[in-house]
């Protein structure tokens, strides 16, 4: 077993050295750096163009998805030995979405072999952007409180209503979305997870401004869309089941970003002969709880190869988004003026600090993670 | 009685939308509504009556800028009719005395130019001003001037032979440079070089050498005005969290029907509470007892400073998303409690002073 | 009006130099120094008698009530000058009970002629020490689930139950209780307010330990106890309403001693040399919330010239609850090791401590209070 | 499974009750207890297993004493099986060897002695063993020293010419005054004096001049250890308390379906979780790296000490008046938690090494 493993990382990192393009080295994370793909994807340079499509080729670009599908068909200790050696080379990802993120699980678990045929090789590949349709208007946390309407005609859906933060909408090709399919159903039994193409006639998008600046979030408008009916996932009126298996990933998605370190990020430097004690302690605690949360999201890695983390994956939303909060009001402070001052001395800190401000909202919000922590884990009464 | 009026007036002439209106347009002043609070003696509100002023107090300043934290007024109210005014009624002079008229007129804006890195810490100005013949020579930097781009004039804070020394100069004299400051809450700042900035013996507020006999109370009395705006912005942000725990119905309810909502909400409104008398007391004591109202007044700034980032952050979660768009007006308060969170010295700066003063 | 309060003040003055004397006049306010009255009651001292003597005869233990009822009649001006000359001799209060706090508001709204002729006298004078009996075992928040019966038999009541949470139950003469007089009714309107004659056959007393050591605080158990009807406060069934009366009256006593300061208390000196920034801005921010509470307790008794502060009193006993036990975990992290043990360097603080712990419970919890003030004050749906 | 056979263990043969035996009957150590753990090779878990030890390591160690900590064991488990084991296996002699066999067979308690004032501070140890012939004269005080009455020796931290020694002493040794601590968590503490103590060079464990050598590895530690047996007295608190939630009724339900307490719980443990992690990392870290285990044990100790702090107070919060009785147990957790959260170092001083560490 270890020697098939040894003998794949040789594999791997000969693969990597002849493969990944030099350009694709220089470990670039951020925003600007992440190629989502899409029909309207501009490749910011040839080395991300062939990355991706030679990453695509070996499947890499979803390491664990059966290889008939656009995978690699990895176990899941081959691909922790791919991502520790990309890693190595600080290789950027070749490719990101909500597709490989969301619908590809839902997808892996509800869809049908057609579906998966049809919709998931085009993620592999990035050709297809997809984005997510969950929230509306005035639903908030109660995410099945769906109005949109999906009215089945024959052998297709009418689609109308509204969506709201459905990230890079404007910039999607299709949409995976929750709609009302059976509007006489109790609340979660009559909901769809319906896939629809962002080009068909009657949708559209709008952007949002968030407080921290311009957003990739949109609201997007269904007017008469035509939808064909076996765009469903899962059985029609049962979205909700799909829905909430969607949601436990987003959650752990979500945390993952989490915490992060003080340290690292210079505000030693920014509070150097600082002697105010309120700084100064509100920074260390931060430090300690951040590197706590760091270690915890490696045991619950760990935990979850054995088993599912569950419903505790609401911790890591929880208290992964609150510290990213707190981690942002303390750079703010240590910051002081020069941090006030939109691209300022502080680059997008005060908009990093501002737009944190959305991580216990989005995927759940705090509140609803603690009343799951209350009733599934702790086993309060509801 | 006053705070009545000032509502009734803020309501219609600078509700939140005023606000909005100004940073969509790109400005961070309105000529207009500094007018029309000179006309009804705001701009005086601590000017002598011999000078054209109300003189209405610290207490009614406070009154006043509560009122304006409500709903976020723009305007220089603080650094010239609260700062700046109790900074030349320190002089007894006819210069001072005509700044004064102008003040309460409504006629002259003036900054406060103090802070040289990104915390408040006037004792430690580095920049300079040299003997030069009769007068000075100015040269270095200034940063978060509150109002810096739309004032008039400037009071600046430089090191001295043997102290530091208060200047009150005009923007326009030569070798003065203002650049706008982009802060996140779209109200005037800027910074300001000097250069070799020439100023004579009639440019010095009080005595060369010996600023802080004038600035000490300006500050002071700034920095309670400012936590009483600043407890304006808690009560503002905290009214419309409470009106849309009633309104907003989630799960089938109101939101204001879940306990933790409700406990958190009533624990805000405690903080507010306690926050309120620190900030009246402030008013008060400079009133009463201004040369022993230091610990008084950064009690105020740091409890209001602690209130309203605690209610602008309840604020932003309990609306949900909603109250992260830019459409909302709950994100700006949050930008407003943080600017002036920072303003006139922080949490940790005013706790040390409360703290050096309790023996603690 | 000015000019006869000024001569009060003169009058009162005189009279408290003529009068106090001098042992009385060191502001001892400890509990070893406290006058409580009573059948048993020992006086420290000679003076301590004399000076209840005197102060009760000019009906000043009880300055605002009626001097019909052993009272002082003086209005709320006049008790303002009596209690601040007082405090400028430095003199201890002449008498504390519970009768005084508690029983005689209730009498004096609640009560008939007669019980007020018959009851409030004692009380002023220091003859007769009364103990509350609401709480039960099991009952917790819920003071209106009162177990304990009073059976009505013609002219009297059979009562039987238990009490918990009776001050000094053990030294009380008299308890006032809330008694379940009819079981078939709703929770809130089958309670009795009942005054009961601790030395009665059937009623009998045991002490509680605390987490924090002895205390004053006891069980108190009634076996077929006889109390004659008429000494039912208020009417029958309708106790709930003299208890929600005294409950207002109970939270502001309880908040009054809420808050206290650091500075003054030699936590200065604990810190001293101490650079660790966490202990010094919790010790920092304590003092200032402190001194804001300071300053809101007076604000809210300016308030309570004018009017009620009515629910918005439970912010006191929220608030000052809550700040006293941080300030007391401030002075054990700033003791150390030393502050550890039991009646060491630092006295009665580890006791303090602990016991502190019970102030956010007692006289109604902190969850309630919130509860109260969500409600009551900001008007949020129940 | 080491924790489920501890668990089983102490269920019977140390729950809550014991201690408050111990303490009712005026007793701070119960020496049949302490054999028990030595046979079942818990005295041994850090003693090699040529000296008889079983040799398990940290990690192992602070699974027993997170164990211990559920029910508030009373035993010189830190002190003699973590601490001074971990001192003793840094010297490679006869004397530590025969040591750390009398730690494996339960026959020998160590105290550690360190503190001379209110707050941890090794480095900063003032007491002094001044040169005397070939040995020493030790004279001063010690306080906070743990199972110091229970103690056959003590390590004792002094200063010398160069720097600081660690000696080795038994308790009985001339000149050495034992005074027992009256603790609120009911356990074994005791201040030693030391007049004029006389030590050889074979008392001193290590180095002359060089204690940390040997103590660093001993306290890092005793620190997992205690933080762990910390996270177990936060998760016996929270266990007592989520079952009282879901049992005690109010207004006609369970106390659980209040959302703001449900919340708290639900925060409470999310703490718990979180602080896991810390402590298990500590004890990896000790097993696996241990001279770079500095920054994991702090982690462990100020997160461990934060939370087992939470975990009590909400403990007696939403026990009510019960949990504030002595005859219920929560108050044992309370006072517990606040020694342990002082002892080794209290959050402060962990969390100054931690910013140091990370350059904070």
């Amino acid at each position: 077993m270890t020697e098939a493993l040894d003998a794949f990382r040789a594999e791997v990192r000969d693969w990597l050295e002849a493969n990944c393009p030099e350009e694709m080295r220089d470990g670039g994370s951020g925003e600007e750096n992440i190629c989502w793909g899409g029909k309207r994807w501009q490749f910011q340079s040839e080395a991300q163009k062939v990355w991706l499509e030679r990453m695509a080729a070996k499947g890499w670009t979803v390491p664990t998805w059966p290889k008939d599908y656009g995978g690699g068909g990895l176990s899941r200790d081959e691909d922790k030995i791919l991502q520790s050696e990309m890693r190595r080379i600080k290789a950027r990802s070749p490719l990101q979405s909500f597709g490989i993120w969301m619908l590809g699980p839902a997808l892996l678990h509800f869809g049908t072999h057609e579906q998966k045929a049809h919709y998931l090789p085009p993620i592999a590949r990035g050709e297809v952007r997809w984005c997510q349709g969950y929230s509306e208007p005035g639903a908030g946390s109660d995410l099945a409180s769906v109005q949109s309407r999906a009215e089945p005609r024959g052998d297709h859906f009418v689609v109308n209503g509204q969506k709201v933060w459905t990230s890079y909408a404007d910039k999607a090709d299709w949409i995976f979305a929750l709609l009302r399919t059976d509007k006489d159903a109790p609340k979660h039994k009559g909901i769809s997870f319906v896939l629809i193409d962002m080009s068909s006639e009657g949708v559209s998008t709008r952007p949002i401004r968030l407080i921290s600046g311009s957003s990739p979030f949109c609201e997007t408008f269904f007017d008469d869309v035509k939808v064909p009916r076996e765009q469903v996932v899962g059985e029609e009126n049962r979205g909700w089941d799909v829905a909430k298996y969607l949601l436990t990933h987003e959650r752990e998605m979500i945390s993952g970003g989490g915490g992060g370190l003080l340290g690292g990020r210079g505000v030693g430097a920014m509070l150097d002969g600082a002697d105010d004690p309120v700084l100064r302690a509100g920074a260390m605690t931060c430090e300690i709880d951040a590197l706590a949360m760091g270690l915890t999201l490696e045991r619950y890695k760990d935990m979850a190869k054995t088993g599912s983390v569950g419903d505790a994956s609401a911790m890591l939303k929880y208290y992964g988004t609150e510290l990213n909060k707190r981690r942002n009001e303390v750079m703010m402070l240590a910051g002081g003026s020069d941090a006030l001052e939109w691209d300022g001395a502080h680059g997008s800190l005060p908009a990093d600090w501002l737009r944190s401000k959305a991580n216990s909202i989005e995927g759940g919000t705090s509140e609803v993670m603690l009343s799951i922590i209350s009733r599934r884990v702790l086993g309060l009464p509801a | 009685m006053l705070a009545d009026s000032a509502r009734g007036f803020l309501d219609d002439a600078a509700p939140v939308s005023h606000l909005r209106g100004l940073r969509d347009a790109g400005k961070v002043h309105d000529p207009a509504l500094w007018a029309q609070m000179a006309e009804m003696g705001w701009t005086g509100v601590l000017v002598p009556e011999e000078a054209g002023g109300a003189d209405m107090g610290h207490a009614a300043a406070g009154i006043l800028a509560g009122e304006m934290g409500k709903t976020l007024v723009c305007s220089p109210f603080i650094g010239t009719a609260v700062i700046a005014a109790t900074a030349l009624r320190q002089v007894a002079n006819d210069r001072a005395s005509a700044a004064l008229r102008g003040i309460a007129e409504g006629k002259t804006i003036y900054a406060l130019a103090v802070d040289e890195g990104p915390k408040h810490d006037p004792d430690a100005a580095q920049m300079e001003a040299v003997a030069d013949g009769n007068g000075f020579r100015i040269s270095g930097a200034k940063t978060f001037v509150c109002d810096g781009m739309s004032a008039d004039r400037v009071l600046v804070l430089a090191r001295t032979g043997e102290g530091l020394t208060l200047f009150d100069l005009p923007t326009d004299r030569d070798g003065i440079t203002r650049s706008a400051m982009s802060l996140v809450d779209s109200r005037d700042a800027a910074r300001i070089t000097f250069d070799a900035v020439a100023a004579t013996g009639d440019d010095v507020l009080g005595q060369v050498d010996d600023a802080m006999t004038v600035l000490r109370p300006a500050l002071e009395a700034g920095q309670a005005a400012l936590a009483a705006e600043m407890g304006g912005v808690a009560a503002g942000a905290f009214a419309m969290t409470v009106e849309y725990l009633k309104e907003r119905k989630q799960f089938g309810v109101p939101i204001g029907m879940f306990q933790a909502l409700q406990h958190r909400a009533a624990h805000l409104w405690c903080e507010t509470e306690v926050t309120a008398s620190a900030i009246a007391h402030a008013g008060r004591k400079l009133d009463e007892d201004p040369a022993q109202a230091t610990l008084a007044v950064s009690l105020a700034k740091a409890r209001a400073t602690q209130t309203v980032t605690l209610a602008v952050q309840e604020g932003v979660q309990m609306h949900g998303g909603i109250g992260m768009t830019d459409a909302f007006d709950m994100g700006f308060y949050m930008k407003r409690a943080r600017v002036a969170a920072e303003w006139l010295g922080d949490y940790g700066y005013h706790a040390a002073i409360v703290a050096r003063l309790r023996e603690i």
